[in-house]
């Protein structure tokens, strides 16, 4: 059972730098022994023209790709991950867009569900973004340039007119207003009458 | 505040509280939720809410009859639409109950052959993730700059119409409880208990005069009265065999009862 | 500027599994090059002990670290194994993977008991996700890359046939009877109907 694979194998694993003493550790071997296994696989990475780079820096060792496949790899992986969107996620995406900014308990509130997760998805696609702090100290979230770009808009101006998909067109109140009104409505509190 | 349109309702099912295991909270909150979908019906244990209704009119200690008459007319219309989701294909309902005993066994008999085969499918999924749990995949995040966005050369991949119908949903007012599908009801325990006392004038009637040509809801909430009259004193019945008749005695007395 | 360099930086990097298409584009190469490049690739990984390995997954190719290292790995990123399915969220994903998209409702017809928990833990463990709706509105659910990648499947075609996994004729035809029997042992004529 080769050191050589099992370290590589740690490295490859380990996203942050890793010290050959907790490498000798997970691999019950010999530190020394791993250190020198640790600079043979750096300048194997070297001489044979691999794709890899082994470097020790401050905290430890650490594998990343050579710098000669960046281009490569803007090209490749700056792509953002577009799936299709839940209909959870498209509900807190609408919310967000419309309008931001605005605080998760509101986005709650206006669902009547909470929005934990489709909130953290969508930050994590880069489509919101945290903008601040309500006044009550809510973390509040806007859209960004990417959701403009893959919605196809040039800014928010874009969006389409909400009325266009108004059931209740004759309330004549704020968007935000009538949303909440909407979103109370269908989570009755103890002084509301229930629906 | 916006106008708020909150329709007059006989409901007051809030005080009914609910611990269920898909579910905590008032009666109608679930119903709300069940209608948007929020919570799926078939997750939700009925016998339980009906067990808490139970309780619940144990701790009150008297029969709220309107909110009776609700509960027995909304837990009816959340068994049926059950029953419903829970057979194949609605248009198929009909064709079910009449199948001989013979179809329904091969009816069956698909039904456990199918789940045979997921099983078994199953126990090979298991084992092929056992087998591959060593392979690891690199789980880390893009280097910042290789990671640099790059937003004029993204593609619009989404709808925008899509927002706007998201929010337009949003817009809309819970629907009310629907129960147009069940027979129109009119009917209430209060006119049910008027009803009941009116025909025990007579000293005894048989159960079939209580309840002539009358649909399912009607006869369960007749019965839902007699059991309150029992309970009052105000009579006892009598059935000598399963199915047979049943006769209602009024009570002289409230001792009597119990006699 | 060699190929396999940069081949084999862009595989480092995906965190998904990457078609040799993809892979030819973002290098600027011909894809048969690509294939040719990815096969002595995995090939050499395999002859060299290394600690790599490079397979066809989820319709890409993607890189792992070789299960001999998996022990080390446990000790020093103190990640448990892959938690194992329950048999209720095996069985779900067996009905997702081969009847997808599948709603709950029907997943829950084939197994006879409901499926909420098994399926939200299979949307949060990735391997399944939402696909729209069904005509009555119910969501429907499918298998995703990961669930091919963690199973070691390059595409749904590699499930078996699900008739591989029917009980044998005999236990069939046994099943049948004991039924028609427990039928008839509920109606033993028409005048006397049990509740």
């Amino acid at each position: 059972m080769g050191l050589t694979r099992q370290i590589e194998a740690l490295l490859f694993l380990s996203p942050d730098p890793v010290t050959a003493d907790a490498l000798a550790e997970a691999t019950d071997a010999e530190p020394e022994e791993v250190q020198q296994t640790l600079a043979a696989l750096r300048d194997g990475y070297d001489a044979e023209e691999r794709g890899l780079v082994l470097r020790e820096l401050a905290g430890g060792w650490v594998l990343s790709s050579h710098p000669e496949a960046d281009e490569a790899a803007r090209r490749l992986l700056s792509r953002p991950r577009t799936p299709p969107l839940s209909a959870a996620q498209a509900e807190t995406l609408a919310i967000v867009a419309y309008l931001q900014p605005v605080s998760r308990p509101e986005i709650a509130r206006i669902r009547g569900v909470n929005a934990e997760s489709a909130t953290q998805t969508l930050l994590e696609r880069g489509v919101i973004e945290e903008a601040g702090r309500s006044q009550f100290g809510a973390t509040l979230y806007r859209s960004t340039d990417l959701f403009l770009a893959l919605f196809g808009l040039r800014s928010l101006e874009d969006l389409p007119d909400p009325s266009a998909f108004d059931p209740s067109p004759e309330v004549a109140a704020e968007l935000k207003e009538r949303l909440l009104a909407a979103g109370d409505a269908r989570l009755p509190d103890s002084d509301a009458p229930t629906p | 505040m916006a106008t708020r349109h909150i329709r007059a309702s006989p409901l007051r099912l809030v005080d009914l509280e609910l611990d269920l295991e898909v579910f905590a909270g008032p009666f109608d909150l679930l119903l709300t939720l069940i209608l948007r979908e929020e919570i799926d019906l078939l997750e939700v244990d009925l016998a339980e809410i009906v067990v808490s209704y139970i309780d619940y009119l144990e701790a009150k200690g008297e029969l709220d009859l309107e909110l009776a008459t609700e509960f027995l007319v909304l837990i009816a219309a959340l068994l049926e639409l059950k029953s419903r989701l829970m057979l194949p294909a609605q248009e198929n309902i009909d064709e079910l109950l009449e199948l001989d005993p013979g179809e329904a066994a091969q009816e069956l008999l698909e039904r456990l052959l199918d789940a045979h085969r997921y099983r078994g499918a199953a126990e090979h999924l298991s084992g092929l993730l056992a087998e591959q749990s060593g392979y690891r995949f690199r789980s880390a995040p893009l280097p910042e700059h290789i990671r640099k966005a790059t937003v004029p050369r993204t593609d619009a991949v989404y709808d925008p119409a899509r927002l706007g119908k998201a929010l337009g949903s949003l817009l809309t007012l819970p629907e009310e409880v629907e129960v147009g599908h069940l027979p129109q009801v009119k009917i209430s325990v209060a006119e049910r208990l008027a009803h009941v006392r009116t025909l025990l004038k007579r000293g005894s009637f048989n159960f079939e005069e209580a309840i002539p040509r009358a649909d399912r809801v009607t006869v369960a909430v007749t019965v839902f009265a007699l059991l309150e009259l029992y309970k009052q004193g105000e009579l006892v019945w009598d059935q000598t065999e399963p199915f047979g008749e049943i006769t209602v005695r009024r009570c002289e007395s409230r001792t009597s009862a119990w006699a």
